[in-house]
């Protein structure tokens, strides 16, 4: 019988596919073109600030878990396993912001790449948290891994609000470059306003539902690791019998 | 915490000062960074004239991971960690010495470096004030950042390579920073920077703040 | 009754998933001198390194001078020395300077460095020589110099007698019985089972990670 | 030697494919300083443009700076020209064998790096092929120069420090042919990029040759 | 005559403007096994890093089994084994592929290390350990597992007894004396002295860098 909580999750991954597809249709065949986009492209508004979003609150709850880990009070191995699982699927959705702005920036600004800083400092946090991954995946003590990896996410995040700060100053400075984000003064109305809530929605709960089972898959190694503990130990423990 | 801090800073700065390595080799290191980086983004002038300040903020931040690794190279080498942990120093007080130590390198290294640059440049003085203050505050900011990662990666058997990539993407806001100011500085714009200047000290406040708080759990946990 | 300078019950320690000390329960009552035992890799680092605070204590429980090891590491830290295999000395500093970084760092008096160096030899040149220049033996010496000036309540060795010459081994004995006579506790483990066990007041039997009443095969 | 040089490399790899830290560290690394640098470098397009082949070059070479640390320190870390010298391997084999490794890995690393270049500028297949040829001779030639300097520092306390300092300005000449051979390709003159070409296909014959000869007197001298 | 295995002339080696060896001459026929004593800091561990190729001849001459120290470096290690303080083995690689890689690079038959391996008791689960896990006893049975199974002709041995357990210690005595009983010669020094002694036919006696006739103060 699945638990009530495995049911949620359950229930949450249902919720997220319908309203993906849901997004997609409505973004593909009920909303308006918008002028100044190339043949339909202004579709991708449906998914790309959506998945940036995302990236965001992936990496704001692996914060927030690392700091739960770190203080005295809460600490707890549960929130490291959170912390991994929720950035690792930032990681994912960052990449797939960096993907689809590229595909979108192809046709609008006629390359696929530019220097933007916005740009850039995502590529950075892409970067930045595959760093955080790997000092993860360095093997250690248990609990050492989860100490050291919380205070990198906890230095990588102080690092997000910073960077996107900094852009904007950096903008106010500067003008806007050669690039402009056409988008951002986009009037959005109407059924698209609410198709991108929808994707906002949507998007979020496909973030809830992978790092559920993320955080699911890394327990159940836990507790794997935690049932062989005993038969390591009672190896360990033989070990004197087998030198005689 | 503060008596640590100074006794660990002693200590790093006697064994640098007796090996030389930050001025025999992290400064000639840096001047071949800007110069080699200079040629291979083209001897055109017109792209590097405005990159000089980018340039030379890069060579500091390659330099500075440099000063990191060999800061936990002059700790007991494989068993840095265990002797830092047995010392009894306050970990606040290793953390606060180690940068401090970091950061008086890093300063000298920046002077020499800046000097050919502000030469070339010839900035006033209102921009030299702008100059030096963002050079204290960009060493702080990525000494700290450097000490705490350092210690992160301290005993790993990766740690030349996991280091590099844990540090330089956390630099980028120092680096930008840094580099603005002084392309405002270098530009006569004093004035303008001081946003960026103001950014540098939030970055290096917070990391400090950060690796005061951190350092403890960071050397306590096995 | 005097209290137990050391006390572990049920100690278990991981290293990844491989059980380092695989539940292990004893005593050691202040002022006592006792030796672990056991053949190769049955567990006696790992037991050292637990009760100086630098292994966690994965479950069970453990106090060492009074200071909790699962809560309290840092002020078990400060009352213990540690001669282990690794020296955890300044190669680039000299033996003087090593002692005065030491004892400045563990808050001991610094008038105890000279006395300790001339107890272990290494005045004159070779107390003006990098670390990083010693042979073993000296550098063994240097660090059992820090230890002798720290003079800490417990003291932790392992195999100390690897490396010291005669009249070294000599000197350790004689440190470990005047420790002994001031009141310090001392967790040793050796292989050199003769020169040990006649300083010891009891040997601890160890193998495969946990505490066994007799010796067991050929340790 | 050849046999020696398999025996090296395969071990090495087989290291590298255990630990993965080509992959989840150097190649991250890679992009952070690609980043970095178009970040110091300002969003002014007219800058970037012309420095993309630069700014890639410029990632393989600190990256091959990480590859030949990590190269040394897989070797019995203190002990490493020891335990070298006592192998009975043939100084030559020893060279090519870690020559080798540490090519394989840039070379998968310049492949994931460069996919994303030669689509952002899409270059033809002419320049393709140069990019190919350029990459494998540039390879070569770090992974040689680092190979012997890293030889050079290893065992040395001050490695982490020295090591860039040797390696930076004798790579000057790779990484400047590099750049342009690729600036040349990507800019769809593939033809102009021969003279380059044959120049790194020079320089690393010479490093290799070098490496070759000198890397028994390195070991042997105490 | 029998040539010396280690014939060494007036050897002078330094250590920047150090005298590690200060003219050392002595002689050591094929299939003996000699012991070096003295006190910390004599200069056993240069000597033995002499013999095998590892510190260079400053002064005076010497060959071993054969191959000039001046001249012939490569050709003396790859005739020699060492067993010193560091154990020079791949930790990221098991114990069993450490042995493997040592042995091809050697150019040693590869089917001598099952031997070795079950002869040091390095099976089971410690052959697929990555060395860089193994307790420092344990590592200590892999670099003589090495050397056991290179089974060189001249086996120089820096206190091996260290870190090694009471089986081990047994076990160690066995091989130097098979080593002896095939004719290999065995340069060793050790402050085990009884230990040692028993095995050897002969004792030098070390101090500041010169053999010496008769052991000086408490060697
Ligand atoms: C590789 C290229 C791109 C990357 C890495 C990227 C990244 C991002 C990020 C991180 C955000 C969230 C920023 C924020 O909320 O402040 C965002 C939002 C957005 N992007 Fe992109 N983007 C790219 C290309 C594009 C292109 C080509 C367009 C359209 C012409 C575009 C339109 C938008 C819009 C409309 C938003 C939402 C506006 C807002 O919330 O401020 N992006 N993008
Ligand atoms: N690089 C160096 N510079 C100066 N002196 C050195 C250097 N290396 C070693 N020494 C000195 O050389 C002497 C001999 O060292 P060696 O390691 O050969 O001694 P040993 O007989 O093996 O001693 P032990 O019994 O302690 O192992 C020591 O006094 C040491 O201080
Ligand atoms: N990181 C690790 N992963 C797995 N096993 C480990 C690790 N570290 C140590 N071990 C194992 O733990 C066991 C105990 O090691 P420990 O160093 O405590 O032994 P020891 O009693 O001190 O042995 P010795 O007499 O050889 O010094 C050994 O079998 C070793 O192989
Ligand atoms: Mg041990
Ligand atoms: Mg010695």
């Amino acid at each position: 019988m699945p638990s009530l909580r495995s049911r949620l999750v359950t229930l949450v991954g249902w919720l997220a596919l319908v309203g993906v597809i849901a997004t997609v249709w409505l973004g593909l065949f009920v909303t308006p073109d918008a002028v100044g986009f190339p043949d339909g492209l202004v579709r991708l508004l449906y998914v790309h600030p959506p998945m940036a979003w995302v990236a965001f609150v992936a990496y704001g709850m692996a914060f927030l878990s690392s700091l739960l880990y770190l203080w005295p009070r809460t600490r707890d191995m549960r929130f490291d396993r959170l912390a991994g699982a929720s950035a690792e699927v930032g990681v994912v959705f960052t990449g797939l912001t960096l993907v689809t702005g590229s595909l979108w920036g192809r046709p609008t600004w006629g390359v696929w790449w530019t220097w933007d800083p916005l740009l850039t400092t995502t590529a950075l946090l892409f970067v930045l948290y595959l760093g955080y991954l790997a000092l993860r995946r360095v093997p250690g003590d248990p609990e050492a891994v989860a100490g050291r990896s919380a205070i990198a996410a906890l230095i990588a995040f102080v690092d997000v609000p910073v960077v996107y700060f900094s852009v904007s100053w950096w903008r106010s400075l500067h003008q806007a470059p050669t690039v402009d984000f056409t988008g951002r003064h986009l009037y959005v109305h109407g059924s698209m306003a609410w198709t991108m809530l929808l994707g906002f929605v949507s998007f979020t709960l496909a973030y809830a539902w992978m790092t559920a089972r993320r955080y699911r898959l890394a327990s159940l190694a836990v507790q794997q690791e935690d049932e062989g503990l005993a038969h390591a130990i009672a190896e360990r423990r033989a070990e004197g019998r087998v030198l005689v | 915490m503060l008596r640590d801090a100074a006794l660990v800073a002693g200590k790093d700065l006697r064994i640098e000062l007796r090996s030389r390595v930050a001025l025999n080799q992290v400064v000639p290191f840096a001047a071949a960074v800007v110069l080699l980086f200079g040629l291979a983004l083209g001897p055109d002038r017109s792209v590097l004239a405005p990159a000089a300040a980018g340039l030379f903020w890069i060579a500091v931040l390659l330099s500075a991971l440099l000063a990191t690794q060999r800061s936990f190279a002059v700790e007991s080498a494989d068993g840095a960690r265990d002797g830092l942990r047995l010392s009894g120093l306050d970990p606040a007080g290793i953390f606060l010495g180690k940068v401090g130590a970091v950061v008086a390198e890093l300063l000298v290294l920046e002077v020499l470096l800046a000097f050919g640059v502000a030469v070339l440049y010839g900035a006033h003085l209102a921009g030299a004030l702008v100059l030096l203050g963002s050079c204290l505050a960009a060493s702080i900011g990525l000494g700290a950042v450097g000490i705490v990662y350092g210690a992160v990666a301290s005993g790993l058997r990766v740690r030349e390579t996991l280091l590099p990539l844990l540090i330089l993407p956390v630099a980028a806001p120092v680096l930008l920073g840094a580099t603005k100011a002084w392309d405002e500085a270098l530009r006569g714009t004093p004035s303008h920077a001081l946003g960026w200047l103001s950014l540098l000290a939030v970055f290096a406040v917070v990391y400090v703040a950060i690796g005061v708080v951190a350092f403890g759990p960071l050397l306590e946990d096995a | 009754m005097a209290p137990a300078a050391v006390r572990l019950r049920e100690a278990v320690a991981l290293a990844g998933h491989f059980p380092l000390l695989a539940g292990v329960s004893f005593e050691i009552d202040e002022g006592e001198v006792a030796l672990v035992r056991g053949p190769n890799g049955a567990g006696k680092t790992s037991l050292l390194r637990l009760c100086c605070g630098l292994l966690a204590l994965r479950s069970g429980e453990g106090t060492v001078l009074g200071h909790d090891l699962s809560k309290d590491r840092r002020g078990v830290r400060r009352h213990v020395g540690l001669l282990g295999h690794q020296s955890l000395l300044y190669e680039e500093l000299t033996v003087e300077e090593n002692l005065r970084f030491a004892l400045r760092a563990s808050g001991s008096p610094a008038d105890r460095a000279p006395a300790a160096v001339l107890r272990l030899g290494l005045t004159g040149r070779l107390g003006s020589t990098p670390v990083g220049r010693l042979s073993a033996g000296q550098r063994r010496r240097t660090a059992l110099a820090v230890l002798l000036a720290r003079d800490p309540g417990l003291w932790l060795l392992d195999e100390p007698h690897a490396g010291l010459d005669q009249e070294g081994r000599e000197l350790l004995d004689e440190l470990v019985a005047e420790a002994r006579a001031r009141g310090r506790t001392v967790l040793m483990c050796s292989h050199e089972h003769d020169r040990a066990a006649a300083l010891s007041d009891r040997v601890i039997w160890m193998v495969g990670g946990r505490i066994v009443k007799e010796p067991v095969g050929v340790a």
